[in-house]
């Protein structure tokens, strides 16, 4: 882990780090991925978020998909555990509900391999103060 | 008190020992040790309260008055699969309290105890946060959600 | 100090700040109602939970009402103690109280002396409204101390006392709710936990949930036995306090009326403690003597300093908590045990009866005495030494029931041999008491010199912990005095530390000694009755015109007649003994280094 | 004419389901099929929009059109206007109800986006296990500018003027609180977060450190730079294991990282943070208490003053504040006070975070900003009450809080309103019930948790409660009598005014409010001993209505008790000095024959 000394060492360590992340993002990256981010907190793991994720990593190998899967907290959705995001390179990130390994399968094969959306999708309601965030 | 009622394992003893001196023996510490205590034995009987006590230097009647102030902590052994009927007000107004009386019909025990065979023991809790899956059981560590009167037996059949 | 000006009920008030509500309304003649608030100003003794929410009061600008006892005065502070609302409240809280507490005051032994049965009538409560579930616990009986949980209302005075004044830790809070309970651990008996028996736990508790074990029925049928022989001893501390079961004053010298109140009950012959604290002097003052000799004359292993060991709730303690330190309290037994010991053996064969015959009774301002009299060590074939130890509150019931008017009985004199005593002995019932007693002999003793002043005020006073010098005629002799277990633990500590230079050691259990006993009548949180005890004590001991234990006649004719002299083989077999190992840990734990 | 690959995206929300959105897909589908787009443009079905009075909603992707209260008989034209010929259904557009315009990108709709996440800003974006990710979200950027270019008092202005209220329950002003331990002088102080979440029902802090433990460790440490502290203690539940470990690793990356320890960006500053847990006492949320179960004892709380800022933990100064409150500090430091205060109402500034629970549709986390109605939380973003019932109340506070009803629905949420209307913001639970729901067992049932929380040391709270809940026992029993009311409300008022924590003064809030708010449901349990919601077992009679009646029998197996008899084929009764109530007849009657009353 890179160890953070002076005031400058945080700052150059965020851009660096959100340059990273603004690459993966925007897909101008040659390796761009596709990113799966699982809703682990208490409620997600409980509904069985934990087989989810393990589902998305080693199908997406063994498909041949080029996918970073992490975890994260808690989106909000409760209702719809377990949720998962899915951000396609280029494009803005979608949250699915309800997932289990069937819609998984789905969602691999029809939005991450096809770009076509499937049922299921939880539309954001809110904004964080973070979403409009610019270089600063 | 005395009177030793049960055989603790030396093993075990020297390891709750060990936890309080990695406390510094320390009485402030007093709940930490319990919680260890407690994952080392599995509850927590008068034995390991004296010894507790005894390193930590607290009067043993005080590591009881802790040891019941807390619901967190236990007497009693638990049974080999616990469950735990989650009567937060999520789970109340979902009919938390049918699923709860469904498992004490066909455990035939009350909240608080342990089937005769070891196997089952029956407890509530208050809230594990997945309110989303109201109403929710705990077997052990597996989170049962939207859990109905019809669906204990089910969830009973699979630890038999 | 600063001042704080404030209203009360319309009245203004002048206080230091910090001064509480409860306090400065006290002042102005205003007196708020308490349960759970104990106050000892002169032992610097304080229960303030603010649990029983009875002394609460309205302060103008704030939301709730207020405990007076815990809320400190504000400056320009309005308050009011006797409104609707607070008078409502109180009365609920005090229902509810009520309605968690037997209402069968008639036959329970606090009544008349019950702070909830005072305080319950003060407020006019006629009914409870409010009836539900009752608390309902096994009566726990031990030899000295009997818990009727089901009387607690959760003032915690017991616990405070024996947590944080006595140390002993045997009691504390339990459970919680409606299920929270003062007790033991693990809710087991008294007997089983690490309790020392001291009673300040009864001293203090505001209703009948804690209460000595009653003795005067197995007196009263010993009495009426015709061939029993029945003695009584009475310690110094009764005759200081027994006055105020009766109305008299706190601090009313009561001896010549005991006398006569014990002899009209029927006991054959009227003794003194006394006599047998005199004889401790002569026992443990020479052990002393011999452990400084010694220690003087380069023995370095020899145990010092020496603790006093008359007192068996102390005792009970070191055995509990310092038992690798048994060697260093002396050996000599207590006095009641000292004149049981005496009674069944030189006084049994001096009138011609059999110890089983002799029944030897004494009135204690003890309940550790009761403990102490059933212990296996002091029995001789199953035969205790003392049979009976009474109360001082238990002896005034008894003097009821039997239709004496103890107001207006003569004085009269203790018998002899075993009545006569000295001022040394009388001050055996204050802290400090035996440790002068015990200097004024060692000092003639090991000087040969008389002593110039009889009075060693250094040693006197209310301090938990004292210390003083005295010059033993070029040698200074170091004196320390802790009463209070706790105070006694810090001095055992600095003792195991090696930080503690102090050739001898008084300890009492009890705050004040034997004169705020656990046995005595309840001081209802005046420290000042403990005070006038003490006050009491002193005036008889300057009354006295023998005031050196060494100096009473009779000691010396029982040395010369039954026991040789002191630290004889006859003295050790009847009037000293050994520790114990009571320590209630007994988990053998592996002690490596880590 | 479609000239790139559209998507139909149709609310499958239940409320927006109720009003038939799974026909308006089918209808699309239809339409598509016919056109021969079936395979141009998809039609999925999504989560609730959180729009739902406007339902049902449908949008369409790319161009961000929004469509409201759209019915299947709108499927055509939106498919052969839109779709075909790329013009909007104007009709259906959502009218701006202040400029009275047409909205036609729902980019430009942050309107229906009720929710505002400054707490939450990185729950749910971030893998609360890698200090990167938060870093990369301005994670510690706060603490170095507090560091860097602000003194303590400076960092207290900010907060002071933010208007940040505790988040924990009281609503003390943070700023306040800061600045009252930051002018305590004492060798040591100590920083303590209360993460003691032991409403029944809430779970925002726990979602906090499952998902951000970086922000609250941020925070703590700015707390310790602005008081004189360098140690920070989290008092954290035991239940919550997750919480702990994503916690415990966010200690050691700071800490590897270099931002926490010592002589932290250089600064000179150092700070650290160890865990304490609880063991499963909601009392110990109450700050004396918490302090009295860190030092290892009974979590019994002391009178107040002194408090905790004065003399705390080990008797040192100690400030104490909620995982929510900490969670907003950061942004406050990089934004401003004067953002922050910009949002929310005159005397609840920013937003708060609500576990939405019980018969509401959209059971989650939500953020809002102070002075949302309820009804818009419930309604729009909760997405309305399950199966179609109506609403009855909304349990604000947990155990401490009272019942808002319908008529408080377009309350503005805020600390003062809250209180106001008899309940209380409490850490956030937000509990809906339905009109099936007996208000006066919701009383008990908040009231035995106080019964069972209750540390017991005070009179009131210990037995006043415990009286309160076998007077509500009787009264569901159908054994009260209308001086049972008299008693409950006497009590309640009593036990607020005299005991001795938080916990006591709040207990009464659910009975109390229910009884200001649903006195005809307690008047008809003593009075007519009938339950109007039907909830209470001993004043329920099942009786069977011969009319729809067959005699199929199965209602007469059923029964355990054998309290219904009644020939094949012939209309069956039930004998009600037998019968248990236990509704199995009910269940299992397939032509609607038995009624409860």
């Amino acid at each position: 882990m890179t160890k953070v000394k002076t005031l400058a060492d945080l700052k150059k360590l965020r851009e660096d780090l959100q340059e990273k992340i603004r690459l993966r993002e925007s897909g101008e990256h040659p390796e761009s991925l596709v990113q799966v981010k699982v809703a682990m907190a208490t409620c997600g793991i409980a509904s069985g978020a934990k087989d989810v994720m393990t589902f998305f990593m080693e199908e997406l190998e063994k498909r041949g998909i080029d996918a970073v899967v992490t975890q994260t907290g808690c989106m909000g959705y409760c209702y719809a555990e377990p949720t998962v995001e899915i951000t396609l390179p280029g494009q803005s990130p979608l949250v699915f509900g309800f997932v289990n390994s069937r819609k998984a399968d789905e969602i691999i094969e029809k939005y991450i391999k096809k770009g076509e959306l499937v049922d299921g999708i939880i539309p954001v309601t809110y904004q964080s103060i973070n979403d409009n965030q610019k270089e600063g | 008190m005395s009177s030793i009622q049960i055989e603790l394992h030396e093993n075990q003893v020297k390891e709750l020992v060990e936890v309080c001196r990695s406390f510094n023996n320390d009485p402030i510490e007093l709940i930490n040790v319990l919680h260890k205590a407690q994952g080392i034995f599995g509850y927590l009987p008068a034995e390991v309260q004296e010894i507790v006590s005894r390193e930590l230097n607290v009067p043993v009647a005080k590591v009881y008055g802790v040891v019941t102030f807390y619901s967190f902590f236990t007497m009693l052994p638990k049974g080999q699969n616990p469950i735990s009927i989650c009567l937060g007000t999520a789970c109340y107004v979902r009919g938390a309290e049918k699923v709860l009386d469904e498992f004490k019909k066909k455990l035939k025990i009350a909240v608080g105890e342990t089937t005769p065979d070891g196997k089952f023991s029956l407890n509530c809790l208050r809230c594990v946060g997945a309110c989303g899956l109201a109403p929710v059981v705990m077997v052990g560590d597996r989170t049962f959600g939207r859990v109905s009167p019809d669906g204990v037996q089910q969830i009973l059949d699979e630890y038999v | 100090m600063d001042k704080i000006n404030l209203t009360i009920d319309n009245k203004p008030v002048q206080v230091d700040s910090g001064t509480s509500i409860l306090k400065a309304a006290e002042q102005v003649g205003i007196k708020i109602p308490t349960l759970c608030y104990l106050h000892l100003e002169d032992l610097n003794i304080e229960n303030k939970p603010g649990g029983c929410r009875i002394c609460v009061v309205e302060v103008q600008g704030r939301r709730n009402l207020a405990p007076s006892c815990a809320t400190v005065c504000m400056e320009g502070m309005v308050v009011r103690t006797n409104t609707v609302r607070v008078m409502n409240a109180r009365r609920t809280v005090m229902e509810l109280i009520l309605s968690d507490h037997p209402s069968d005051c008639l036959v329970c032994a606090k009544s008349g002396k019950c702070d909830l049965q005072k305080t319950a009538q003060d407020l006019g409560i006629r009914e409870v409204h409010y009836k539900g579930e009752q608390s309902h616990y096994k009566e726990d009986r031990s030899p000295s101390i009997i818990r009727d949980m089901d009387k607690c209302i959760l003032c915690r005075r017991c616990e405070m006392m024996c947590n944080e004044f006595q140390t002993v830790g045997a009691l504390s809070g339990v459970n919680r709710g409606f299920d929270a309970v003062v007790a033991p651990a693990f809710e087991q008996d008294l007997v089983k936990s690490t309790c020392t028996f001291c009673g300040q736990c009864v001293a203090v508790c505001p209703t009948g949930a804690l209460t000595e074990v009653d003795h005067t029925d197995n007196i009263i049928r010993a009495l009426a036995n015709p061939k029993k022989t029945v003695i009584v001893q009475t310690a110094p501390a009764v005759r200081a306090a027994l006055g105020e079961e009766f109305g008299m004053e706190p601090g009313t010298l009561v001896t010549g009326k005991l006398v006569t109140a014990l002899k009209q009950l029927g006991f054959d012959y009227v003794f003194d403690t006394d006599f047998a604290a005199d004889l401790t002097i002569m026992e443990e003052g020479t052990e002393l003597l011999t452990r400084l000799t010694s220690y003087l004359n380069g023995n370095k292993e020899v145990p010092l300093p020496i603790l006093t060991s008359c007192c068996p709730a102390w005792v009970n303690f070191f055995e509990e908590y310092y038992p690798e330190m048994e060697d260093i309290p002396s050996t000599a037994r207590s006095p009641q045990q000292m004149f049981g010991a005496i009674a069944k053996t030189y006084f049994a064969n001096k009138i011609g009866v059999d110890r089983k015959e002799l029944v030897v009774t004494s009135i204690m301002p003890c309940l550790a005495k009761k403990f102490e009299c059933q212990r296996e060590e002091f029995k001789t074939d199953g035969n205790p030494d003392v049979d009976f130890s009474l109360s001082t509150r238990e002896l005034a019931a008894l003097i009821k029931q039997s239709n004496i008017d103890f107001l207006s009985l003569p004085d009269s004199d203790f018998d002899a041999p075993m009545g006569e005593s000295t001022g040394a002995a009388v001050i055996f019932g204050t802290t400090g008491g035996v440790i002068e007693a015990a200097v004024r002999t060692a000092y003639e003793v090991y000087t040969g010199k008389p002593l110039q002043k009889i009075d060693f005020e250094e040693l006197r006073g209310m301090e938990g912990i004292r210390h003083a010098t005295i010059d033993f005629n070029g040698l200074p002799i170091n004196i320390g005095i802790a009463h209070g277990l706790g105070n006694a633990r810090k001095l055992l500590d600095s003792i195991k530390a090696g930080t503690c230079n102090f050739h001898a050691i008084e300890i009492m259990a009890c705050p004040g000694g034997c004169i705020g006993g656990g046995g005595q009548p309840l001081h209802h949180g005046q420290s000042s009755v403990i005070m006038a005890r003490q006050r009491a004590i002193y005036q008889e001991d300057a009354n006295k015109p023998i005031r050196k234990s060494h100096e009473n006649p009779y000691i010396t004719k029982l040395y010369e007649e039954f026991l040789g002299k002191p630290l004889s083989e006859k003295s050790h077999h009847l009037l000293h003994t050994h520790y114990f190992n009571r320590s209630k840990v007994k988990v053998v734990i592996p002690k490596s280094k880590s | 004419m479609v000239t790139q690959k559209m998507n139909i995206m149709v609310c499958g929300g239940t409320g927006c389901k109720s009003s038939n959105s799974e026909l308006i897909v089918t209808e699309l589908r239809r339409e598509l099929q016919e056109n021969g787009l079936a395979d141009e443009v998809q039609v999925v079905q999504t989560g609730c929009f959180g729009f739902c009075e406007k339902g049902p909603v449908v949008k369409i992707l790319p161009d961000n059109t929004f469509y409201v209260t759209v019915t299947p008989e709108d499927a055509h034209e939106i498919i052969a206007e839109h779709i075909i010929k790329g013009r909007k259904v104007h009709r259906l557009l959502f009218k701006d109800p202040v400029t009275e315009e047409y909205i036609n990108d729902s980019k430009g709709m942050n309107f229906y986006k009720k929710q505002l996440r400054i707490a939450l800003r990185n729950c749910g974006f971030i893998n609360p296990e890698n200090i990167d990710e938060a870093i990369a979200r301005d994670g510690y950027a706060a603490l170095a500018k507090c560091l860097t270019e602000y003194t303590p008092a400076e960092v207290v202005d900010i907060i002071k003027k933010s208007g940040l209220r505790g988040r924990g329950g009281g609503g003390f002003p943070t700023g306040l609180k800061w600045e009252i331990t930051a002018k305590v002088k004492a060798d040591q102080k100590y920083v303590i977060c209360n993460a003691d979440e032991g409403d029944p029902g809430a779970f925002m802090d726990r979602s906090i450190l499952e998902g951000d433990p970086h922000s609250v460790i941020e925070a703590m440490a700015i707390n310790g730079y602005c008081t004189g502290s360098n140690k920070g203690l989290v008092y954290i539940r035991a239940e919550y294991p997750l919480a702990i470990e994503r916690l415990k690793i966010a200690i050691n990356q700071a800490h590897e990282s270099g931002l926490l320890g010592k002589d932290i960006l250089g600064t000179g500053f150092d700070f650290d943070i160890e865990l304490r847990y609880g063991a499963g006492a909601f009392v110990c949320g109450e700050e004396t208490a918490l302090i009295h179960s860190m030092e290892g004892k009974r979590g019994e709380p002391t009178f107040k003053p002194p408090f905790p800022s004065e003399e705390g933990y080990l008797g040192k100064p100690s400030n104490v504040n909620n995982v929510e409150t900490y969670a907003n500090i950061s942004p406050i430091i990089l934004k401003g006070s004067d953002w922050f205060s910009s949002i929310g109402t005159e005397k609840s500034k920013g937003t708060k975070v609500f576990a939405l629970a019980g018969n509401v549709n959209n059971v989650g986390l939500v953020e809002v900003p102070m002075g949302t109605t309820l009804r818009e939380v419930i309604f729009e973003i909760g997405g309305g009450i399950r199966n179609g019932k109506k609403f009855k109340a909304v349990q604000t506070g947990g155990p401490s809080g009272g019942c808002l009803t319908v008529k408080h629905l377009d309350l503005p949420i805020d600390y003062d309103n809250l209180i106001a209307s008899g309940s209380m913001m409490g850490s956030g639970g937000m509990i809906v019930v339905d009109e099936d729901t007996c208000m006066v067992s919701l009383a008990k049932f908040y009231l035995d948790f106080t019964v069972e929380e209750s540390c017991g040391k005070c009179s009131p709270c210990r037995i006043g409660n415990k009286r309160m809940s076998e007077i509500l026992e009787t009264i569901t029993k159908g054994k009260g009598t209308p001086e049972d009311l008299d008693r409950l409300r006497n009590l309640g008022e009593v036990i607020k005014d005299t005991s001795l924590c938080g916990l006591g003064q709040t207990s009464p809030n659910p009975v109390l409010s229910t009884m200001a708010n649903f006195m005809n449901e307690y008047e008809a349990h003593v009075i007519d001993h009938k339950c109007p919601a039907g909830k209470c077992r001993d004043l329920m009679t099942y009786r069977i209505e011969a009319e729809n009646c067959v005699g199929c029998t199965a209602c007469a197996r059923v029964c355990p008790v054998s309290a219904i008899s009644g020939e094949r084929k012939e209309v069956h009764t039930i004998d009600t000095s037998i019968c248990i109530k236990c509704g199995a007849c009910m269940e299992k009657c397939k032509f609607n024959a038995v009624f409860v009353s």
